[in-house]
């Protein structure tokens, strides 16, 4: 390792997950906290721990200067910038750079095409990867309309600094085009200061299948197989698995081999993502690329028995790839569901509270994820994500059944959680034999 | 009001033992009062602390995390030393985070009573560097 | 499946395992408990829970009539006994076959004679297993002293229908000889109605090494590699890995083969254990079988990927072994500790109390097996046995990193525990590096 | 207000052992204050209660887990019904267990008030089968 001291720039479960990453590869860790998270028992597990800010995220895990701050005074070498927050900030990127701070993470430059959603889109396509049907507006040969016509409908219209969902709005047809168009680039001006969208063919019902891959300073890239995500709620994935259920072998093939040239093609470096949509005919199509570690990866974890989160940090320490070789080293199939503190009966209305603990799961194919402790307080500042239960099983039914038995025993007070919610779509028939695409979840919550 | 800024509230009116705290800010207007005590409580408890009074001593905490310096460059004299006294404005301390000197200045009037953080330290967001008293 | 729903004949962790795996195998389970477990979470996992007694074991778990009858008036078709209590009574597989219950373990022919470990011992033998010198005392040709010659001191004085430790003395020359027989057979009378003993060769720090097998109703008897198990104490093992560390890979090869020539010899059927004694010279030798699951079973599960209760149920059903192959199908390393209600600083006393959870470890590479809930009554009554923590990793190292995160994250209150034993033990230099025989932990202890 | 932060707010009132709580914003202004134990709070908690004096009654449990039959043969009559008249050693039902009949019987005279266990049913350990009043 060219560092020794490792500093975890987020908190609750991804800071855990870095910390124990660094505890397994010898690396001493130093974990931010912000006042309001001071009594989080995971900050035990780092070699120190350091109060960065108050409870308000601007001022402490988004606030570059407190972060870089903490790294420079307790002599960290590199930050992990976990998911969300700062995470695909080319920005903060830079600054570390600056700083002399290895960012565990792709490069600026990486992160600044893949952060471009229409950049992103034509340099893969440039290598040959599908993409669907798309037009950047406004182009200046022509109207909106035009370019509309050219996709067709129906069109998601799509901010170019996307992400979470945020900016994206459905057009069905040309009369709801401007209306879309002014309020996608509103949310995406609000959210990422940058007003520009696109259009893309949009696909009716598709399935959200992602391809994890690691990529090393040789410029090696692997892929460590597919993940299926199509169970989400406005953008926001509730279950994952891997590998992708019922998918035609030769068509996986040619997604894990699109997936890393993809990475190529933008010269990826450590772990990313390269998220595709998947139709019922079959075809395949690249729609964006995740510069960072994703909630979902331990399912990928569980199949493959990599540490994710250790390989990031041993590739921005300049490691080569460990051998890995997907046909054979991926074993079983992995489900992850999501526990967020929402309330599934009063729209997914973040719970706040106290939180008691009664029983967790565990036992035979079970992980659980969580900074969860006896007593915790759900706060409004930060995120829903409580926990995540990951099943693995020699198959998929061997790990939906273990899943049904682990979410059973997930058993706190003090916060509405999605458990029953999980347990409602692993037994449905549609999840278990059928195709559950993108709008299984809304078809579900609807009806 | 933030819940967790009302438990801070009371823990310090239990840490420092005080029957009540009050606080206003805009308008708004906080109130914590301890429970008062039963016949058998204040004989186990014993004193009723003086210590206690509102004195208008403060703290000044730190606003940022990074190290704290208690000198202008490492030849000069410190910006205070306890028992002095200070004005609104003085510069009491540096705060140097991603290699910028951040001056740390009173607010108040007072007499520097402790240094709360040594030279050279690395002080997080919040914590207490100096505690001075009424003038 | 020959049978459709399974009567539990247990409690605690192990109850919760059989049940899971009847789940997993989407057979009904039946789950027995005494008044002082009804308040137990995992009886609700079950299709059906039944009180069988008052808190006394000797009125519930260990009453024959009281399980055959709540097995008869379920319709449980088939009884797993877990391990402990009623597990290695030929009287109860007696009493079930004429009841017409499928015992999930070996037959009564293959209990009794493995029972007796003298017979179990001459059976290996007579297959060629190595085995100890020994001698059956009081042999009608000579006195106790000749016979102690030829096996030579140290030795072992050995209840011939041991168990759990009790019934043996350790014997270093011959003034000790009559006294360490007198108080065998009396212990041995007292726990097992039977005072024979037999005197077996003592090893110096021996490694205690133990081959899990598994063997159909067709007679094919197959290994899922070994365990070490020397970390014990009074013979109550406290930290058990798989595969045996260190182990010169003839030997290895040697030793799983020698497990299954044993199973061989004695007709065995379901999961069982095959213990050896492994000396510093490399040797190893035959001490005796174990006809049930085993407490330690997870951590060969975590390097196959099997379900052993699950492939209990399914042999005990008359289904073939599924194929297995050993050279392959094991990954990485897998290390458990138990954590029991025990003080560690007070002689290992029991701690009784009510137990609050705090946190409880989980993540990468980690499972718990466990019954725990919060505000659970730990009772006098039962085994001290409050979770088996099971760290698997690609390699040893990789596993005991995470074993020790994973025990710093195990925090409850209200009753002691060795979990800062289990801590110390896996970070012990000799743990870590060297041999670490059966006399580790009292030397640990001592010093 | 959210009714959840008043629990919170009450909660703290009760574990901090406060006597009251003020909370002020804008307009707004919430107390909580902790009540002063009445004496009828105390009444209630030193009660003896009346459904607790010993009047004889009885239950009878089941001795043994098994199926409850309240006939000594499909045809015949129930040994006894509700309202009956038992003396000690009286056959009250049986519970087969293992195939066999265990009877079981009245350990002291009384009169069946109510049979609790229906006929056939599997019964625990413990379980309540008869409630026998005093004759």
């Amino acid at each position: 390792m060219t560092f020794h001291r490792v500093l975890v720039a987020n908190r609750g479960e991804i800071a855990l997950r870095v910390i124990e990453a660094c505890r397994e590869l010898s690396l001493e860790s130093v974990a931010v906290f912000s006042q309001a998270d001071a009594r989080m028992p995971y900050l035990r597990l780092a070699s120190e721990a350091i109060c960065i800010g108050p409870a308000d995220p601007a001022k402490s895990y988004l606030s570059i200067p407190a972060l870089i701050s903490a790294a420079l005074v307790t002599g960290a070498e590199a930050i992990h910038p976990g998911y969300g927050f700062l995470s695909e900030n080319p920005h903060f990127v830079e600054v570390c750079e600056e700083h002399g701070l290895a960012f565990v993470g792709p490069s600026r430059r990486v992160m600044e095409l893949v952060g471009n959603k229409w950049a992103a889109r034509e340099a893969v396509a440039a290598a040959g990867v599908p993409i669907l049907p798309g037009e950047c507006v406004p182009d200046a040969n022509d109207s909106p309309e035009q370019a509309a016509e050219r996709v067709g409908y129906p069109l998601l219209v799509k901010a170019i600094s996307g992400g979470g969902g945020r900016g994206i709005r459905l057009v069905k047809g040309p009369q709801e085009l401007a209306g879309a168009i002014a309020a996608a680039a509103t949310e995406a001006d609000r959210a990422f200061g940058d007003r520009r969208v696109y259009l893309e063919r949009a696909l009716v019902n598709p399935r959200h299948v992602e391809v994890q891959i690691l990529g090393d300073a040789l410029g090696q890239i692997i892929h460590l197989g597919e993940r299926e995500c199509s169970i989400q709620r406005r953008h926001q994935k509730l279950v994952e698995e891997a590998p992708a259920p019922r998918l035609d072998p030769a068509l996986r093939d040619r997604l894990r081999l699109a997936a890393v040239v993809a990475a190529r093609a933008v010269g990826y470096q450590n772990a990313g993502t390269v998220e595709f949509l998947v139709d019922e005919r079959g075809e395949f199509y690249f729609i964006e690329m995740n510069a960072r570690i994703q909630v979902e990866h331990p399912v990928t974890e569980a199949i493959s028995g990599l540490n994710l989160v250790a390989e990031q940090i041993r590739l921005a320490s300049g490691a080569p790839l460990a051998p890995f070789e997907p046909k054979t080293d991926l074993r079983g199939h992995a489900i992850e569901c999501r526990i967020n503190a929402e309330d599934p009966t009063r729209g997914f209305l973040p719970s706040c509270g106290k939180v008691e603990i009664e029983e967790l799961p565990s036992g035979n194919g079970i992980r659980l994820d969580t900074h969860l402790y006896d007593g915790m307080e759900v706060l409004p500042h930060y995120d829903s994500l409580l926990a995540k239960v990951i099943a693995w099983g020699r198959n998929r039914e061997e790990a939906r059944t273990r899943m049904y038995t682990a979410l059973e025993r997930f058993r706190i007070r003090g916060v509405a959680t999605t458990r029953s919610l999980a347990q409602e779509v692993i037994s449905h028939p549609a999840f278990r034999e059928e195709w559950a695409g993108t709008g299984f979840l809304d078809d579900l919550l609807a009806g | 009001m933030e819940i967790d800024e009302l438990e801070r509230l009371i823990r310090l009116l239990k840490d420092e033992a005080l029957s009540e705290i009050t606080l206003w800010e805009g308008d708004r207007r906080i109130t914590v009062r301890q429970a008062t005590p039963r016949p058998s409580d204040q004989a186990t408890q014993g004193k009723a602390p003086d210590e206690a009074r509102d004195t208008g001593a403060f703290t000044v905490n730190a606003p940022l995390v990074g190290t704290f310096h208690r000198r202008p460059s490492p030849d000069a004299a410190p910006f205070v030393g306890e028992g002095d006294l200070v004005r609104s404005g003085d510069t009491l301390c540096l705060i140097e985070a991603m290699k910028v000197m951040n001056e740390i200045q009173a607010e108040k009037p007072g007499r520097v009573e402790r240094i709360l953080a040594e030279d050279g330290q690395t002080v997080d967001y919040g914590q207490a560097l100096f505690r001075i008293a009424a003038p």
